[in-house]
């Protein structure tokens, strides 16, 4: 198997910092970029990241910082990006994934932000424990 | 990073909003100060978006424009919208807001209606 | 201290591919655009990272692979950068830095990568241990 | 990531090769063995290196430079650059090899020397 085609994984860990929300959806526009992606699947994989990212920050470490674990993958022409934090987690995951869901007190948010990470990708699944955090998963094939 | 804030701009009773680059949780943390200062201290009855130096959006973005299109229902004002790139459209359309605010061709469109 | 001044850390893992050295610069410009810094510290910084990151691809896990360690610090306006790899280690430092030194086999190589990382950085320093691996710590002031 | 390779052309003796976007040891890997091959089957007696895609370059393009300028001091041969910017300039002339090649404004000029 050539450079090409093996399977690849990126790492990342970066603070829960509003700041690094466009850090982490640039990085990994920039990673994937190997995948010969559309612009479209570019916006796509980048708005999902910013939704998961912004989520930890806001909601898992409620603004006090912490840190975002980031995790990209790229298998053949797949890529699945996980985002973990050790926040405060979801109770009810289904009721959070439900379209203009939210718990945020300021009223600022739509809820709409797992709803766009299933727009934008193939596939997203949710894990998460009250007191441990949430891992988000997501898949996209990129066709290029 | 460059242009990371909200400019406002008055034009009789509309306030033009002009978003910066890169719409997210981030950047749009000032606005809902920003606006309900503005909005108390003005007879404010449109309040026009400019998109055009947008080049990208998230839910964030949707949930400032949102909530002001509440504050202005609220008052019997309108909202209007112009030079979304295809990125925030397709982000404005998946969001529902294209059926709640009016998408204009022009800065002179969106102010007039 | 507000967001904006405290120290902050990114953390990152990933294959030591030369595909890589694009992103590790990349990234690396990325999340430094915080510090409002010019085009030329940019690129300063850039090139000092692609030397180190090469590298380890080249000379570390000599084209191998393995996992390239790397760490990005923000203090203020300084920018400290750590690219650390597992691989095979450098038996003389002092001489490895000097000026044309390459241990290259085919001849491609200049000798000029340490060279050029204390050019374009303020503070520069290498420990390395045989069978073990090498850490290089690239420090510099971005004044924008 | 767009023009990630060297392209060649010739004209008479000379070989003119374009340089890629990102010059780093990655994209230098093919760049030998493709010049070997083009000197052994032509009669070269000038390469010129045209920069002017080139937005990065590190000290993997010096090395690949320096040894085309050692292949054709050897057979008597000369080297020119043209098109540089900013970056690849500074790196250039750090890595000393403005010493030993020749800079020129345009193609015509680096060709015809
Ligand atoms: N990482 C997380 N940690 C804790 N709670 C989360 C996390 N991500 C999402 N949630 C919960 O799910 C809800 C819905 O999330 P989302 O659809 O992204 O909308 P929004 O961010 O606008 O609230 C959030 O309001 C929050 O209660
Ligand atoms: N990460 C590393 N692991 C092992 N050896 C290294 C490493 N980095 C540098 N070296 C050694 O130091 C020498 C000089 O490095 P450098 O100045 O970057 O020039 P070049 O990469 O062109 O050889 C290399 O040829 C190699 O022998």
């Amino acid at each position: 198997m050539s450079e090409q085609n093996k399977p690849e994984i990126l790492k990342m860990e970066l603070e829960a910092l509003s700041k690094n929300e466009e850090f982490a959806r640039v990085a990994v526009a920039v990673f994937m970029a190997r995948l010969n992606p559309t612009l479209e699947e570019v916006d796509d994989v980048k708005t999902a990241v910013s939704e998961a990212v912004t989520n930890t920050v806001i909601h898992g470490y409620q603004g006090n910082g912490g840190i975002i674990y980031l995790e990209v993958g790229i298998d053949g022409q797949e890529i699945a990006v996980t985002v973990r934090d050790t926040g405060i987690g979801i109770p009810d995951i289904k009721l959070a994934m439900e379209p203009m869901y939210t718990t945020d007190p300021d009223g600022e948010r739509s809820g709409m932000g797992f709803s766009f990470m299933e727009a934008f990708m193939d596939q997203v699944e949710v894990k998460s424990a009250p007191g441990e955090g949430t891992v988000v998963t997501m898949k996209k094939k990129i066709n290029g | 990073m460059n242009q990371p804030y909200f400019t406002y701009e008055a034009e009789g009773q509309t306030l033009i909003v002009h978003l910066p680059e890169e719409l997210d949780h981030h950047n749009c943390s000032g606005l809902k100060y920003e606006t309900d200062l503005i909005l108390s201290e003005n007879y404010i009855r449109r309040i026009v978006f400019d998109f055009s130096k947008t080049r990208f959006m998230d839910s964030s973005g949707i949930g400032i424009l949102l909530n002001r299109y509440k504050q202005m229902a609220l008052s019997g004002g309108s909202i209007a919208i112009y030079g979304a790139g295809p990125q925030a459209l397709r982000i404005l359309k998946i969001g529902g807001i294209l059926k709640l605010m009016k998408l204009y061709d022009s800065k002179e469109a969106a102010v007039t209606g």
